[in-house]
């Protein structure tokens, strides 16, 4: 969005401050929400002296599509298309926490087999994620080349993905009380040689990116963040444990079959840019590990619990969550006993991360908001819902 | 979105009772089952401790699920919200979640549902609040949880509530010129509509 | 000057006009190419024979397309920008030599002329970035304006460099060698035919070439139209016919950075002997001569592809990282070797001594910009926390099992 | 395509201006043929504006890349608003979004074309009973192709950018221009 023609209703803006430096005024500049760095439609409003950005105001909203309106009138079948749509690059891990939500008001429990399924579809679309987070991180900084391998190596998970649920993106696969239907007999096979690719290709952005001098140059020491101010902003996933805090919901309050699997959460301890992109490279290995385990583990069996088609949960209020790739994504559902909620909110990871945004930015210079936010690894879908 | 505010008419809270037609479950019915109540060992402990602790806020606890319960007035929200995080018994350093539900009848009240989560302990509850529509106002904790900021606005934007002391209660997710609570149950799903 | 000469500029200038919108346009096809090559795809491949049409409909589309003068903008200044920044770019061209002798302008002082004429881009930039009167091409124009002026001084340093080595102003003189006289001794130089002025003066060359990436904005110096951050900097509103000339000049300076890498530091037109058998022993003038320019032209692509090699590679710098860069790397290097060459040719050393003196120098100050960590190192900040299959709970912060993450070698653990 | 309805369907599109031939006064039949040309020249060379809205945005960009890779017809996202020729409307335009999506159409020099990627920018799709959510960018602004799918996959995509091309060409063989 060019600056002149900024539009009109665009919420509340930063009041004119003049600087301290006798006649100079700050100025405004307008991010969003058309811009290449803001993912999507984020926008955000600076106050710079020079390049330095004195506030910053985020406003978000411009995808604002009520999904929780719209839940209330669905039934809970239909809410797992919705949730698709939530964070619309880790779709089934949206759909586990609406699923276990779900189950866990029945107190119903999935075939061992179909959680298990669930469990690698889960690990595999939080690599499909980082590998979209680690391109567009480097695109934020003009490194345009990862974005295009990693796109290489996330369309082979889609490919993988339709050949399961059959579709690339918007799964509609897990249901509550199992999953739709077994997965294809060469799944197996396939999976573990997308283990292997999948590992080069994280090396190889690893190689491509992380060492590189002018890289570490513009990340570490970058949006500092304390352990003590992420934990009171409500920050979750890479973000939180890049500040040295280990919280990761898998293992803190262990869901699915998660308890079962051997894998490592890494934790940072400066809390700085580098710190979130690396814990994201090392996440998306554990995750590889965590897929190798859990199609070990794989027996035949069941993919669905015997429960009605239309799932009737009982009156009460249940609030369950995952871990996203971007977080702690949770789902409070207050029933009242019928096939539709009462009232369901949404816990949005990315919605927490980027309150934060202005705290991490202010002092820094333009270059380096851009980046901030490319680590707080938001998706719009989620923030506005 | 001019077209909005004649639908809508969400702020009135003199005919919520009437247009909750579009509210697809009726309220609690009591041949209805309820979920099932099964504390874990952390959650029973603080279930026995916060009476204990908070007694003169004249709080009552109860459980959903897998998780503590704790309902209070709403004039008493801050201070038992200061003590739940700063007493180290409980150590509520965490908010995940603030939300407003929307009770229609029997007189429209809303809930205030705060989830909270202690990363020291590892225990979690939730601190319910009751409102009524007609005047839905009640105090900000992000002096507490700075976390709260959003979530407060945002309920701000979809249910009308106030929260009074919050730095910059402004509309975030909705234009500022949408008329009308959207989130409130007696708000209207769209038809097909030329805009 | 005669009326010959003037027909023989005339006929110089719209002869070099067509080659170097021909070479521009057959730039842009090249930077697509390679860039798809460096990324894993085709590029453009439909539009004529391996896309070689894709220019030529990007340029006649460009010229078709309505022209927008924002309302806000300073509509002279706004008309004029792409001209300040075109023209330039386009006037160095006279100087470079394709051939022996041959330039659409031999000049004496070609050296001179080149360096003051590249100066004058920035104030189209500077232009154009004000008058557009948005401010991300305001932000994009200052950026310009302050780092094409710190990476220009390292480049005429290293350019006086040239001109102490080969003790003449002359762009013919840098290509052919020239026999110099210092005090008493008398030397033949090797000229660029036998000895590239990269192995004489290394660090000279890796300062220009660095600085030279500077100067067309190239990554990873292209803060000015950084399109995550200033969405195309002095050009954000700019359209049609207007962008095109911008799009056209930055490719032509990416040509005349090449092209004088090519005739400061690799020989230009001259080129290795062919094998007698073939040519016999005396070639004809103007075989020399198309070969020199084939060889010229063939360098300066190279150079070219080289550019955009390291485009489809790094990051982007921080303007503040970009200016310290310029001001206590580049620019006190350009010194050190502007000294170096000052005194192995006052002493009369051989000129080996070059590379042998300024290699560590270039080696030390990577040491001293990687800040002590070594090739590849990384911050030690991050550590696993290991929790074993069947553990319910979960791991401390400081629980024993975890495992330190070492820098380098973390892969598969 | 196979299936019944899936088609891409081709909306009324915005008209663009006269290109200079037909502004210069030059006879008919050299500026027919030079029109074509124009054509050619913009259908091989259409730059798609870097605009993501929602969940099509992340298909759109699977058709950038390397496995779909649309630069081989020639198509480079730009940006900024002022140096495209299209806008891809990838993803739910809600009323928040209405009018920067308008300025950004007027933003873009002509001729201009808008592709309405997905059923949401088509019609509202999963969320047409929203409160907040505009049925269909077309309410805002002039549609070329309308792209099925929820989100379409990259192949649609494509398709649905030769299916502009060919657009583009007939147009100015039928002298559709003002």
């Amino acid at each position: 969005m060019t600056e002149n023609a900024a539009p009109t209703n665009m919420g509340s803006t930063i009041t004119q401050v003049p600087n301290p430096e006798p006649g100079t005024v700050d100025m405004m500049v307008n991010m969003g929400p058309q811009h290449p760095a803001t993912h999507g439609v984020f926008r955000m409003e600076l106050r710079v002296d020079g390049e330095q950005i004195q506030d910053l105001v985020p406003h978000i909203g411009y995808l604002h599509r009520g999904s929780e309106k719209l839940c209330e009138h669905e039934l809970y079948s239909q809410i797992i298309t919705l949730f698709d749509r939530l964070d619309y690059v880790s779709n089934f891990n949206n759909e586990l926490v609406i699923v276990s939500a779900v189950e866990k008001l029945m107190d119903v429990a999935p075939p061992p087999r179909a959680e298990l399924i669930r469990i690698i579809m889960c690990e595999f679309n939080r690599i499909a994620s980082h590998l979209l987070f680690y391109g567009t991180f480097a695109i934020d900084m003009g490194a345009i080349t990862p974005l295009l391998y990693n796109f290489r190596d996330r369309e082979k998970i889609q490919a993988l993905f339709e050949s399961v649920s059959g579709a690339r993106m918007m799964h509609n696969y897990f249901r509550v009380g199992g999953v739709k239907e077994d997965v294809p007999d060469d799944f197996e096979s396939r999976s573990l040689a997308l283990c292997n690719e999948l590992e080069h290709g994280i090396d190889e952005t690893d190689r491509l990116l992380t060492g590189n001098e002018i890289f570490l140059e513009r990340t570490s020491g970058i949006g500092v963040i304390s352990g003590e101010d992420a934990l009171d902003w409500g920050l979750s996933g890479s973000v939180l444990r890049a500040s040295g805090v280990s919280y990761d919901v898998r293992v803190d309050e262990p869901y699915s079959r998660y308890d079962e699997l051997d894998f490592g959460i890494p934790v940072g301890s400066a809390g700085d840019c580098w710190d979130r992109f690396y814990i994201r490279i090392l996440e998306a290995r554990e995750s590889v590990s965590i897929i190798r385990q859990a199609i070990a583990l794989m027996e035949p069996g069941d993919t669905m619990a015997k429960i009605r088609r239309i799932a009737r949960p009982p009156a009460g209020e249940v609030y369950a969550h995952c871990e996203n790739p971007r977080g702690d994504l949770g789902v409070y559902i207050v029933s009242e006993g019928g096939e539709r909620p009462y009232r369901l909110k949404i816990r949005p990871p990315s919605f927490c991360n980027l309150q934060a945004l202005r705290d991490l930015t202010v002092g820094h210079y333009i270059a380096d908001a851009v980046v901030i936010l490319g680590t707080l690894d938001i998706v719009l879908g989620e923030v506005d819902r | 979105m001019t077209s909005q505010g004649s639908s809508g008419g969400g702020n009135n809270p003199s005919n919520s009772g009437a247009k909750s037609t579009s509210s697809p479950v009726k309220r609690r019915e009591p041949q209805v089952q309820r979920a099932a109540v099964a504390l874990p060992p952390e959650g029973l402990v603080l279930a026995e401790r916060l009476p204990e602790r908070l007694a003169t806020h004249k709080i009552e606890v109860g459980a959903a699920i897998d998780e503590v319960v704790c309902r209070v007035p709403a004039d008493h929200l801050v201070d038992v919200c200061r003590q739940l995080k700063d007493d180290p018994t409980f150590g509520f350093d965490y908010l995940r979640l603030l939300t407003v539900v929307d009770y229609v009848d029997p007189d429209g009240e809303f809930e205030v549902v705060y989830h909270l989560y202690s990363m020291k302990h590892r225990h979690k509850m939730m601190v319910k609040i009751r409102l009524p529509e007609r005047r839905p106002s009640i105090s900000s904790v992000t002096g507490i949880w700075r976390g709260a900021d959003w979530y407060e606005r945002e309920m701000h934007d979809l249910f009308g509530v106030e929260f009074e002391g919050h730095p910059n209660l402004v509309p975030l997710v909705l234009p500022e010129d949408f008329d009308g609570f959207p989130g409130r149950k007696n708000y209207p799903l769209n038809d097909y509509e030329e805009w | 000057m005669s009326f010959t000469d003037i027909v023989f500029a005339f006929a110089g200038l719209f002869g070099l006009f067509f080659a170097l919108a021909v070479g521009v346009l057959s730039l842009t096809w090249l930077e697509r190419k390679t860039l798809a090559r460096i990324q894993q795809r085709a590029g453009p491949s439909v539009v004529g024979p391996h896309g070689l049409l894709q220019p030529f409909a990007d340029a006649m589309k460009l010229v078709t397309k309505e022209d927008i003068i924002p309302a806000y903008a300073d509509k002279l200044l706004f008309w004029m920008a792409p001209a300040f920044v075109a023209v330039p770019a386009f006037l160095i061209w006279l100087a470079i030599p394709f051939g022996n002798n041959i330039a659409v302008r031999v000049m004496d002082l070609g050296l001179l002329y080149v360096v003051a004429i590249s100066g004058i881009g920035v104030v189209g930039l500077l232009m154009g970035g004000w008058a557009s009167s948005s401010r991300y091409s305001m932000l994009g124009g200052l950026r310009a304006a302050a780092q094409l002026v710190s990476y220009e001084i390292p480049i005429v340093i290293v350019i006086l460099s040239i001109a102490v080595l080969v003790q003449s102003l002359s762009l013919d003189a840098v290509i052919s060698g020239n026999t110099i006289t210092i005090g008493e001794a008398t030397r033949n130089l090797p000229g660029q035919g036998l000895i590239p002025f990269a192995f004489v003066m290394p660090m000279g060359f890796v300062i220009f070439f660095i600085a030279g990436l500077a100067e067309l904005g190239r990554t990873p110096f292209d803060i000015h139209h950084a399109e995550s951050e200033v969405v195309g900097g002095p050009f954000v509103e700019y359209s049609g016919a207007h962008w095109a000339v911008f799009f056209l000049a930055e490719y032509l300076n990416t040509f005349v950075i090449s092209a004088l890498i090519v005739v400061l530091f690799f020989g230009g037109w001259s080129w290795p002997s062919p094998p007698e058998s073939i040519f016999g022993n005396e070639l004809s003038g103007m075989t020399t001569n198309l070969m020199g320019g084939a060889w010229f032209i063939f360098k300066t692509y190279i150079v070219a592809v080289t550019i955009f090699w390291i485009r489809g590679t790094y990051p982007r710098l921080r303007i503040d990282q970009l200016m310290t860069f310029a001001w206590q790397v580049l620019i006190p290097l350009s010194f050190a070797n502007f000294v170096l060459i000052a005194v192995v040719l006052f002493y009369d050393w051989p000129l080996w001594m070059m590379p042998m003196l300024s290699l560590p120098i270039l080696i030390g100050a990577a040491i001293g910009v990687q800040k002590g960590r070594g090739v590849g190192g990384r911050p030690q900040t991050v550590r696993i926390l290991r929790r074993s299959a069947g553990e319910i709970g979960r791991p401390m912060p400081n629980a024993p099992s975890s495992t330190q993450i070492s820098g380098e070698g973390q892969a598969g653990d | 395509m196979a299936i019944e309805g899936m088609e891409i369907i081709e909306g009324k599109g915005n008209t663009p201006a006269q290109s200079p031939f037909q502004r210069s006064g030059v006879p008919g039949v050299i500026t027919a043929n030079a029109d074509q040309l124009v054509a050619l020249a913009r259908k091989s060379s259409m730059w798609p504006l870097t605009f993501g809205l929602a969940c099509c945005a992340i298909e759109m960009i699977s058709t950038y890349m390397p496995h779909h890779d649309v630069d081989r017809f020639g198509i480079v996202t730009w940006p900024s608003p002022r140096q495209s020729d299209v806008m891809i409307v990838a993803g739910t335009v809600v009323k928040k979004m209405a009018e920067p999506i308008k300025l950004l159409y007027e933003q873009m020099p002509d001729p201009k074309w808008v592709i309405a990627m997905g059923s949401c920018a088509t019609n509202g799709g999963p969320y047409y009973r929203s409160y907040s959510v505009v049925m269909g960018v077309d309410h805002l602004i002039p549609v070329d192709m309308y792209v099925p799918g929820c989100p379409p996959r990259p192949e649609a995509l494509m398709d649905a950018f030769l299916k502009l091309q060919d657009k583009i060409k007939l147009d100015a063989r039928e002298g559709k221009v003002d």
